[in-house]
C-alpha cells in the first residue's frame, strides 16, 4: 500500500496541484506556491525502489524506480526542483499558463520514468510531449507560435512513429513489463528504427534536432533550463526502455547510431559557431552533447553483455550534462557579467561541459571512453571524441563572449547557485556511490590537450566566432521543412475539397416535371382523349393476348 | 436466477420505457413542463435500471428472448446478448445526460413536446436495435429510428433545417430500401435471420457465393448510410442545424452507432467474419473504412463551422468501429466494438460543449472561440478533455481504443491499416488542437464577452452534463483496466466472435 | 346466317355510339349516345345465343329486361345531373379542365376570401 | 346453412331497407334510420367470418333458381375482407357525415338513402355470383356515388360526377358486352368455375377494361382525382376504400376464377400497368398544390399495387394483394376523413395553409402521419405486411423487376407523404388563415384516427386475416 502511494505521488501530486490551478482564490494562490517543490516527491520512489502493481489502472500499470530510471530520476529531482524554485520568483506574466504546463510535464516525465509497462511508459511520455508545448509557447509572440508549431508537429510525428514501434512490440507480446521487454520478441528492424527515430525527436538527434534552437530562446528561461537538462533526455529513457542494449537485432543499428552521434556531435558545434543569440548557442551545445549521449548507447547496444556495468557510467553523462546545462541557462537571465563571482558561476559549468580535467565533464568523458573502449571501437572513433572536446570548447568560449554581455535581472537568484554546486558535486556523488573507476590520473592528459588545442585556436585567431559566420538561421534546415510542409498542405485542401461534392440542386426539374405533368393531366381529362384512351388500352390488350 | 416470464418480458420493457414517456409527453401537451421533465428523467432513470439489471443477469449467465410472430415465418425477436448490453447501457446511460441537457437546453423555445416525445422514441428505436434478435427487427426498429430522428432534425423549421431534413430522408430512406431489398433477399435464400455468433450462412456459401456476396454489399450500403460511411455521408454535416442535444445524441449515439452497430451484426452475427473473408468482402470493407477515416478528417480539416468540424470528425471516427470489426481478431474486434463506447462518449461531450458555446454566446465558427477558456473554464476543459481523447492522447478513452485497433491490426499482419490510424490521429490532431488553442491561449474575441440570458439553473444542468460525460471519458480511459471497464466487457464479448 | 347481319349491325350501332358519347360536346347528346349504345347492346344479347333445342333461351331476355331497367335509371339520373349543372354553370357540356387548381391558379369554393388574405 | 343464408341476405336487405325506410321518413329523423342501418349490417359480419374461417366459403342460391336463371350469392375470404374494410370504414365516415349533412343542409336530402344505397351496391357487388349480377351490382354501386360526390352541389362536382358517370358507364358497357359474348359462346355466367370465360380474348379484354375504366387504374384514372377530391370528405372516404377497390376485385376473379388460364404475356403487360399508376400516380402526388389531391393520386399509385397481383399469382401474392387492400382502404379512408376536418376548419385545403396545423389540428395531423407511414409501408405497419407478402411472392416467381418496383415504390410515396408532413408539422406558420371557421367535433377526429391507427396495429398482428386469405385462394392462384 504505502508502495503504491510513494510510486503514485510523484505523478499525482503534480496533477492535483494543477486542477487546484483551476479555482480563483485560495486554491490557486496554494497551487502556485505548491509548484515548485513537486520534484522532490521523486526522491521517494527512488528511496524505497520497490515495484506497485495496480491492475485496473490504465492497462494494468506498473510503477517502480530502476537502474535504468534512477540517474534521470535523480537529475529530475535536483534540476527540476532547483528550476521550480528559480521559476517561483522570476516568473510574473501568465502563471496558470506556465504553471500549469510545468506540472502536467513534470507528472509526465514522473511517470515515464516510474512506469514499467509499456503502455505506461507511452502514457507518459506523450502527456510530456504535449505538456511541453504550453512551456515553449509561453510568450504567445509570433516566434513562439512558430517553435511551438514545429515543435508540436515533429514531437506528434515522434510519438507516432514510437506508438508504431512499441504496438509492434504489443501486438507480439501484449503490455509486457519493461524488464522482461529485452528478449521477449526479436522485431522486424523497420518497427525498431521507427522506435529509435520517434524518440531521437526529442534528443534532437540530427536530423531531428530542427526544434531545439527554435524552443529555448523563446521559451522562459527555468522552462528552457528543464528542456534543454531533462526533457531531451527522456528520449534516451525511451530508447533504454523499448530498444534495451541485449535484445536481439539491437547490435546491428549500433555501428549506425555511432556514426550519427558523431555526426550530431559536431554538427551541433559547427552550426552553433554561426549563431548570435545565447540560447540558441547553449541550444546547439545541447545537441551535440546528446550526440556523445547517443555514442555512448550505442556502445551499449554493441556490448550488451558489458551493457550493465555501463549504464552507471551512461548515468554520469547524463547528470553531469543536464546539471550544467541548466545552471547555463538560468545564468542567461542572472546578467553573469556584472561581477567576478557571477562569472566563476558561469565559468565553472562551461568548464565541466568542455570536459576540463577533474571537472565532471571529465568523468563523462572516462565514462564514454571505457564504452567505446569495451564496445571494442577503433581507437579512431576515441580521437574523434576528444576532437568533439575541443569543438565544445570553442562553442563555449562563444558561449562566454555572448553571455556577459546579457542583461536581465540584476540579481543572481540563488537557485542558480545551487544548481552550478549541484552541477559540481551530484556526478561524483554518483561516482562514489556507484564505486566506479574515475580514472584521474590516466584521464588527465586526455583531458588536457583538447583544451589546449582550442586555446590555441582562440588565441591564434582571437575566436573564430566574431568574423566567419555565414548567417544560418536559428534552426538551419527548419525553413525547408516549412516549405515542404506548407506544399502539402495545399495539397491536403486540394484533396479534401475532391472529397465534398456538392448536392445537385434539383429545383428546376421540379418546375418543369409539374408544368408538363398539369398539360398532360389536361389533356387526358377531356372526355374524347379519355375515351380514346380507353379503347386504345382495350385494343392494346386484345393485340397482346391474340399474339401470346 | 430469475422467474422465466421476466426474462421474456424485459427486453420488450426496456424497449418500450421511453416509448410510454413518449406518449405521456405527447398527450401532456406543450404546457406542462414540470410533468414533462419528471417522466422524461423517470423514463430515463427507469430504463437505466432495468438495462443495469439485465446487463447483470446476462453477466451471471441468464438468458433473455421474446419472441412475437410478425408474419407466418417472420419473427420479431429481442433478444440481450453482451453485445445489446453495450450498446443499451450506452444508450440509457447517454440518454439520461442528453435529457438533463436537452431540458436546460431547449427551456424558452417553442415546440418542446413534440421534441422530447420524438426523443424518447428515438431513443426507444435505438434501445430495439440494441435488443434485435434478428435481422428483421433490427431493420424494423432501423426504420423507426429515421422516422424519429427526422422530426428532430427539421426542428427548427427553417428553411436550411427542412433542407437538411430531406437530404436525411433521402439517404437514409434510400438506405432503408436497400436494406429491405437485401432482407427480402436474405429471407428468401436462408428462410430466417436470427443472429448467431460466427454467423449461419456458411452453408449456402457453396451454391449461393455470389448472391451472398450482393447481399452482403446491399446491406453494409443500407447500415453505412447512417454510419456515415464516405461517400454515403452527405446527410451528416447538414443535419447539423439540428438543436444541440439532437446533434449530439443523432451523432454519439442513435443515428450513426445504429449504423455502425448493424454493421456489426451483419459482419459477426450474419455471416461471420471467416465467411466474409471467404467472400473476399473483408479487404474491401476494410479499405472502405480507412478511406472513410481518411478523407473524414481531412474534410473536417477544411470545415470552419465548428458544428460540421465535428460532424466530419464523426464520419472519420465511426468508420474506426467498422475497421476493427472487419480486421478481426481479439484485439481489434475489442478496439471496434469499444470504440462504440469511447467514441460515443467523447462526441457526445463535445456537442455538448458545442451547444453550449452556440446558446450561451451564439458561438458558430470555430474562430469565435477565442480566448472563451477563461469565460467558461469548466465547459472548456470538457471540450478539451474530449477533444484531446479523440487524437487517441493517454490516459484518455481514445487512446485505449486506438491501442486495441492498432495492435489488433498489426496482430493481423496489416501494418497499412496502423498507418491510416496513425494518419488519422495526426489529422485529428491538426484540426482539434487548433480549436483547443483557440479556447484557451488566444486573446478574447468579441463573443468572448458577449452577455447571457440563460438563468443560472439551467447554465448549471448544462455544465454539468457536458462536464459528465467529459468525466467518463478521463475515468474511463484511466481505469479502463477494470473489470467493469467497457474494455473488459467488449473483451468477453470478442472472445465470443474471436476466440 | 342471319345472325352474322345482326352482329354487324349490332357492332355499328355500338360504335357510332361510343363516337357520339366521346366528340360531341353536349351532354344530351352524350347521353342519346349511350342509349344508342345500350340497344345495340341489346340487340346482340338477343341475337348471339342460339335456341336451346328448339325453344329460345330464356337468360339473355332476362339478361336484357334488366339492362333496360338499368339503361333508363341511368338516363333519368344523368338527365337530372345534366340539368343541375345546367343551372350551375349556364351550359350543359363538361369544361375540358374543371379544376383550376389543376392548373396552378387557386380556387376555393369553400373560402374564397381565405386566398387574398394579407398577413393577419 | 340456413342461419347463414339470411345472414348474407341481411348484408343486403338491412342497408337496402333502411334507406327505403329513410326516403320515407322525415328529414329530421332520416339520419338516425341511417345510424341504425349503417351500424347493423356490420354486426352480421362477426359470425360470418367465423363461418368463412371455418368453410372457406358460403354460397346462397335463391328459390331454387339455379344460375344463371336464378341469382346466386357467393363469399369468399377475399369478399369477406372487402366487407370487412366497408364496414370500418363505412361507420368510421358515420360522424363526419353525421355533422356534415344536418338536417337544415339542402344537400342533405337524397345524401343519407344514397349512402345506404352505395353500401347496398358495394355488398352485392362483393356477393355477387355470376357475371352478370355483378354487373348489376357495379352500376348500383356507380349511380349512388356519382350522386354522392353530386350532393356538394358546386361546379366542380357536379362535373366530377358527370364525368365519371359517363366513363363509368362506358366502362361497364364495354363490361357487360364481354359478358355478352362469354355467354354467347359458353352458355354459362358464373363467376367462380373456371373455363367459363374461354381464352376468347375479346371477351375477357372487353370485361378488363371496362372493370379498369371503374377502378381507376391508370392511364384511365382521369375521372379520379377530381371525383374524390370535389366529393364530401366521407363520401370520398368509403370510394377510395371500397368502390374502386370492389371492381379491382372482380377484375381478381375474372382473372384466376373464370377465365381459363390467361396469357402470361398479358399478366406482365397488366403488371407494367399497374408499375405505371405506381409510379405516376406517386410523382402527381409529390406535384399536387392541394390536400385531397395528393391523396386522390395517392389513390392511383396505390391501386397500381393490387394489379401485381396478376404477374405475381401465387399464394403469398394473394394474401399480399388482399392485405394491401385492407391496409391502403383504411390508412386512405383516414386520410380523406381527417382532410375533410382539415377543409371544414382552414376553408381550403391548399398546401399552403398546411403550416402550423400540428398546433391547430393536432389529432388531424398525427392522423395523416400515421397513414402515411402505412402507405410507405415502414415497418411495422399494415402496409409493410402487405408489401412484404408481395416482395416475397416476388422472390419465389424471380420476378427481380417486380421486386425492385416494390422495394421502390415505397421511396417514392416517402417523397409526397414527408412533403406533406414536412409542411403540417415543421414549417412555421408564414400563411395563417386568417379566421377559422368551427372545429368540428372532436369525435370525427378520433375517428379518422382510429382508422390509421388500426391501419398500424393490423401489421402488428396480421395472422387471422393472412390465414383468412391463405385459406381462400382464387381457383387459379397456385
Amino acid at each position: 500500500m504505502s508502495a503504491l502511494v510513494i510510486n503514485l505521488l510523484p505523478v499525482l501530486a503534480p496533477l492535483i496541484v494543477a486542477s487546484l490551478l483551476a479555482f480563483r482564490g485560495r486554491p490557486r494562490t496554494f497551487g502556485i506556491a505548491a509548484a515548485p517543490w513537486m520534484p522532490l516527491l521523486l526522491v521517494g520512489p527512488l528511496l524505497l525502489a520497490s515495484r506497485a502493481e495496480m491492475t485496473i489502472v490504465l492497462l494494468n500499470l506498473r510503477l517502480g524506480a530502476d537502474a535504468v530510471a534512477s540517474p534521470l530520476i535523480v537529475l529530475c529531482a535536483v534540476a527540476w526542483g532547483l528550476a521550480g524554485w528559480f521559476a517561483a520568483n522570476r516568473i510574473h506574466r501568465d502563471r496558470i499558463l506556465f504553471w500549469s504546463g510545468w506540472l502536467v510535464s513534470l507528472a509526465g516525465i514522473s511517470l515515464a520514468l516510474l512506469a514499467q509497462d509499456i503502455a505506461g511508459f507511452y502514457a507518459g511520455y506523450a502527456m510530456l510531449s504535449l505538456a511541453s508545448w504550453l512551456l515553449i509557447i509561453h510568450a504567445r509572440s509570433q516566434e513562439a507560435w512558430r517553435a511551438g508549431r514545429i515543435y508540436l508537429v515533429l514531437a506528434l510525428a515522434g510519438e507516432m512513429a514510437a506508438f508504431a514501434g512499441l504496438i509492434a512490440i504489443v501486438a507480439a507480446v501484449g503490455n509486457i513489463a519493461l524488464a522482461e521487454l529485452a528478449n521477449a520478441v526479436q522485431l522486424e528492424p523497420a518497427w525498431r528504427w521507427l522506435i529509435l527515430a520517434g524518440f531521437a525527436v526529442k534528443m534532437g538527434v540530427v536530423p531531428l534536432h530542427v526544434w531545439l534552437p527554435l524552443a529555448h530562446p523563446v521559451a522562459p528561461v527555468p522552462a528552457s533550463a528543464i528542456l534543454s537538462g531533462v526533457i531531451v533526455k527522456a528520449g534516451l529513457l525511451g530508447w533504454l526502455r523499448l530498444v534495451p542494449p541485449g535484445s536481439e537485432g539491437a547490435d546491428a543499428v549500433g555501428p549506425i547510431l555511432l556514426a550519427l552521434g558523431i555526426v550530431t556531435a559536431f554538427a551541433g558545434v559547427l552550426i552553433g559557431l554561426t549563431q548570435r543569440r545565447v540560447k540558441v548557442v547553449l541550444a546547439y551545445s545541447t545537441i551535440s552533447q546528446m550526440g556523445l549521449v547517443l555514442m555512448a548507447y550505442s556502445a551499449m547496444l554493441m556490448a550488451p553483455d558489458r551493457a550493465a556495468a555501463l549504464l552507471p557510467w551512461l548515468g554520469v553523462m547524463v547528470l553531469h550534462h543536464g546539471l550544467n546545462k541548466a545552471s547555463l541557462f538560468l545564468a542567461c537571465s542572472c546578467a553573469p557579467g556584472r561581477s567576478r563571482l557571477r562569472g566563476l558561476l558561469v565559468a565553472i559549468p562551461v568548464l565541466a561541459i568542455s570536459a576540463a580535467p577533474l571537472t565532471t565533464g571529465m568523468l563523462a568523458k572516462t565514462g564514454l571512453k571505457t564504452a567505446l573502449a569495451e564496445a571494442g571501437v577503433a581507437h579512431g572513433w576515441t580521437m574523434a571524441l576528444s576532437l568533439t572536446s575541443t569543438a565544445t570548447a570553442l562553442l563555449l568560449w562563444h558561449f562566454w563572449r555572448l553571455v556577459r554581455s546579457e542583461r536581465g535581472y540584476k540579481t543572481a537568484h540563488p537557485a542558480w547557485v545551487a544548481m552550478v554546486l549541484a552541477g559540481l558535486f551530484v556526478p561524483w556523488v554518483w561516482v562514489l556511490a556507484h564505486g566506479l573507476d574515475p580514472h584521474l590520473l590516466s584521464g588527465l592528459w586526455p583531458a588536457t590537450w583538447p583544451l589546449g588545442l582550442a586555446g590555441a585556436l582562440v588565441w591564434l585567431k582571437g575566436g573564430l566566432a566574431p568574423r566567419w559566420r555565414p548567417g544560418l538561421p536559428a534552426g538551419d534546415m527548419v525553413v525547408w521543412m516549412e516549405g515542404a510542409a506548407r506544399l502539402a498542405g495545399k495539397g491536403l485542401a486540394r484533396l479534401a475539397r475532391a472529397g465534398a461534392a456538392p448536392m445537385p440542386n434539383l429545383y428546376p426539374v421540379h418546375v418543369r416535371m409539374t408544368r408538363t405533368l398539369l398539360w398532360m393531366e389536361r389533356k387526358i381529362t377531356a372526355l374524347p382523349v379519355a375515351g380514346l384512351l380507353i379503347l386504345g388500352l382495350g385494343g392494346l390488350l386484345w393485340l397482346v393476348a391474340r399474339w401470346s | 436466477m430469475i422467474a422465466p416470464w421476466t426474462t421474456q418480458i424485459l427486453p420488450p420493457a426496456v424497449v418500450l420505457v421511453s416509448t410510454l414517456a413518449a406518449i405521456v409527453i405527447f398527450v401532456a401537451g406543450e404546457q406542462r413542463q414540470r410533468l414533462r421533465i419528471w417522466v422524461n428523467l423517470a423514463a430515463a432513470m427507469l430504463k437505466l435500471v432495468l438495462v443495469v439489471w439485465i446487463g447483470l443477469e446476462v453477466l451471471a449467465g441468464e438468458e433473455f428472448l421474446f419472441r412475437f410472430e410478425l408474419l407466418p415465418g417472420l419473427e420479431l425477436i429481442l433478444h440481450a446478448d453482451a453485445l445489446s448490453i453495450l450498446f443499451a447501457s450506452l444508450s440509457a446511460v447517454l440518454w439520461l445526460v442528453t435529457t438533463v441537457y436537452a431540458i436546460a437546453y431547449l427551456e424558452h423555445s417553442p415546440n418542446r413536446a413534440r421534441f422530447f416525445g420524438f426523443f424518447s422514441l428515438c431513443v426507444s428505436a435505438t434501445m430495439g436495435i440494441a435488443m434485435a434478435g434478428n435481422l428483421l427487427t433490427l431493420f424494423i426498429f432501423y426504420e423507426l429510428l429515421t422516422l424519429t430522428t427526422w422530426p428532430l432534425v427539421v426542428h427548427n423549421g427553417t428553411p436550411e433545417a427542412l433542407a437538411a431534413g430531406r437530404s436525411y430522408l433521402r439517404y437514409t430512406l434510400t438506405g432503408g430500401v436497400v436494406l429491405l431489398t437485401a432482407l427480402a433477399w436474405l429471407y428468401g435464400l436462408a428462410g430466417n435471420a436470427v443472429f448467431t455468433p460466427g454467423g449461419f450462412l456458411a452453408p449456402l456459401a457453396g451454391e449461393h457465393g455470389a448472391e451472398l456476396r450482393l447481399i452482403f454489399i446491399l446491406l453494409i450500403a443500407g447500415f453505412g448510410v447512417k454510419a456515415g460511411l464516405v461517400p454515403l455521408h452527405g446527410w451528416l454535416p447538414k443535419a447539423m442545424v439540428a438543436p444541440a442535444p439532437v446533434s449530439a445524441l443523432l451523432h454519439a449515439v442513435a443515428v450513426v452507432k445504429a449504423g455502425a452497430f448493424g454493421i456489426i451484426r451483419t459482419v459477426e452475427d450474419v455471416y461471420g467474419l471467416d465467411l466474409v473473408a471467404q467472400l473476399g468482402m473483408r479487404l474491401p470493407l476494410i479499405a472502405v473504412a480507412c478511406w472513410t477515416i481518411i478523407i473524414g478528417s481531412l474534410l473536417a480539416l477544411r470545415e470552419h463551422h465548428l458544428k460540421r468540424r465535428l460532424a466530419y470528425s464523426t464520419v472519420s471516427q465511426v468508420s474506426y468501429i467498422v475497421l476493427g470489426i472487419a480486421v478481426g481478431g481479439l484485439l481489434a474486434t475489442s478496439g471496434g466494438m469499444v470504440h462504440l463506447v469511447h467514441q460515443g462518449l467523447m462526441k457526445i461531450t463535445l456537442f455538448f460543449c458545442a451547444g453550449i458555446f452556440g446558446l450561451l454566446l451564439g458561438v458558430s465558427k470555430i474562430d469565435q472561440l477565442d480566448g472563451l477558456g477563461r469565460r467558461m473554464p469548466w465547459v472548456s476543459g470538457a471540450f478539451t478533455a474530449a477533444a484531446l481523447g479523440m487524437i487517441g492522447l493517454p490516459p484518455l478513452v481514445g487512446f485505449i481504443s486506438k491501442w486495441y485497433l492498432a495492435s489488433g491490426a498489426l496482430a493481423a499482419g496489416m501494418p497499412l491499416v496502423l498507418a491510416v490510424l496513425i494518419t488519422s490521429a495526426l489529422l485529428n490532431a491538426a484540426y482539434f488542437l487548433p480549436l483547443i488553442r483557440r479556447l484557451w491561449l488566444n486573446p478574447p474575441g468579441t463573443l468572448a464577452e458577449a452577455p447571457i440570458e440563460i438563468g443560472r439553473l439551467p447554465r448549471l444542468a448544462l455544465m454539468f452534463s457536458a462536464v459528465a460525460t467529459a468525466a467518463l471519458v478521463v475515468v474511463l480511459g484511466v481505469l479502463a483496466a477494470h473489470p467493469l471497464s467497457p474494455l473488459n466487457w467488449v473483451v468477453k464479448i470478442a472472445q465470443g466472435y474471436a476466440p | 346466317m342471319s345472325s352474322a347481319i345482326f352482329v354487324l349491325v349490332a357492332a355499328a350501332i355500338f360504335g357510332l355510339g361510343v363516337h357520339g358519347l366521346l366528340v360531341s360536346a353536349h351532354i344530351m347528346r352524350k347521353l342519346l349516345a349511350l342509349n344508342l349504345m345500350l340497344s345495340a347492346l341489346f340487340l346482340l344479347l338477343i341475337v348471339v345465343p342460339a335456341t336451346i333445342e328448339g325453344r329460345p333461351d330464356p337468360v339473355p331476355q332476362a339478361l336484357v329486361l334488366t339492362g333496360i331497367v338499368i339503361a333508363v335509371s341511368t338516363t333519368a339520373f344523368a338527365l337530372a345531373l345534366m340539368v343541375r349543372l345546367f343551372r350551375k354553370q349556364g351550359h350543359a357540356t363538361i369544361h375540358p379542365d374543371i379544376d383550376p387548381d389543376l392548373l396552378g391558379r387557386r380556387h376555393d369554393r369553400h373560402q374564397p376570401e381565405a386566398d387574398n388574405e394579407q398577413a393577419p | 346453412m340456413k342461419a347463414y343464408d339470411t345472414l348474407m341476405l341481411a348484408l343486403v336487405f338491412i342497408p337496402l331497407g333502411t334507406a327505403l325506410i329513410a326516403v320515407m321518413l322525415p328529414p329530421t329523423r332520416r339520419r338516425w334510420a341511417v345510424l341504425l342501418g349503417g351500424l347493423a349490417w356490420p354486426c352480421v359480419l362477426v359470425p360470418l367470418s367465423l363461418a368463412i374461417a371455418r368453410e372457406q366459403t358460403l354460397t346462397l342460391v335463391f328459390g331454387g333458381w339455379s344460375p344463371p336463371l336464378g341469382i346466386g350469392w357467393r363469399l369468399d375470404a377475399l369478399g369477406l375482407v372487402v366487407l370487412w374494410v366497408h364496414a370500418l370504414v363505412g361507420i368510421a365516415a358515420l360522424p363526419g357525415a353525421w355533422q356534415r349533412f344536418e338536417p337544415e343542409k339542402p344537400e342533405s336530402g337524397p345524401f343519407w338513402s344514397l349512402w345506404l344505397i352505395l353500401a347496398t351496391g358495394v355488398n352485392l357487388a362483393t356477393l355477387a355470383a355470376d357475371l352478370f349480377n355483378l354487373y348489376v351490382a357495379l352500376e348500383l354501386t356507380t349511380l349512388a356515388a356519382v350522386a354522392l360526390i353530386a350532393t356538394d352541389d358546386g361546379i366542380a362536382a357536379l362535373s366530377a360526377a358527370m364525368r365519371y358517370l359517363l366513363l363509368a358507364v362506358l366502362g361497364s358497357l364495354m363490361y357487360v358486352l364481354g359478358v355478352g359474348l362469354v355467354y354467347a359462346q359458353t352458355g354459362s355466367l358464373a363467376m367462380h368455375q373456371p373455363g367459363v370465360v374461354e381464352l376468347n380474348n375479346v371477351a375477357l379484354v372487353l370485361m378488363l377494361t371496362g372493370l379498369m375504366v371503374k377502378a381507376a387504374i391508370f392511364p384511365l384514372h382521369v375521372w379520379l382525382p377530381h371525383a374524390y377530391s370535389n366529393a364530401p370528405g366521407p363520401v370520398a372516404a368509403i370510394m377510395s376504400a371500397v368502390v374502386g377497390k370492389v371492381a379491382l376485385v372482380a377484375l381478381w376473379r375474372i382473372w384466376f376464377e373464370t377465365a381459363v388460364d390467361p396469357p402470361m404475356l398479358l399478366a406482365n403487360l397488366l403488371g407494367l400497368i399497374g408499375a405505371g399508376a405506381i409510379v405516376y400516380g406517386a410523382v402527381a402526388a409529390y406535384l399536387q398544390p392541394r390536400l385531397k389531391m395528393v391523396i386522390a393520386y395517392s389513390s392511383i399509385s396505390q391501386f397500381g399495387f393490387l394489379l401485381l397481383l396478376l404477374p405475381l399469382a401465387c399464394q403469398q401474392a394473394f394474401q399480399g394483394a388482399g392485405f394491401h387492400l385492407l391496409a391502403h382502404g383504411l390508412a386512405k379512408a383516414s386520410m380523406f376523413l381527417a382532410a375533410a376536418n382539415i377543409v371544414t376548419v382552414l376553408g381550403s385545403d391548399s398546401i399552403r395553409h398546411l403550416p402550423g396545423l400540428d398546433k391547430r389540428m393536432p389529432l388531424e395531423a398525427f392522423t395523416l402521419a400515421l397513414a402515411g407511414i402505412t402507405l410507405i409501408g415502414l415497418p411495422p405497419s399494415g402496409g409493410f405486411t402487405g408489401k412484404w407478402m408481395l416482395l416475397s411472392a416476388a422472390w419465389e416467381v424471380q420476378g427481380w423487376f417486380w421486386m425492385v418496383l416494390i422495394v421502390l415504390s415505397g421511396l417514392m410515396s416517402a417523397a409526397y407523404i414527408f412533403r406533406i408532413l414536412a409542411l403540417t408539422c415543421f414549417h412555421p406558420a408564414r400563411r395563417a388563415v386568417h379566421h377559422l371557421h368551427a372545429r368540428p367535433p372532436k369525435i370525427t377526429s378520433f375517428a379518422a384516427l382510429l382508422l390509421a391507427l388500426l391501419a398500424v396495429v393490423i401489421g402488428l398482428y396480421p395472422h387471422p386475416v393472412l390465414d383468412l386469405l391463405g385459406s381462400g385462394v382464387p381457383g387459379a392462384g397456385p
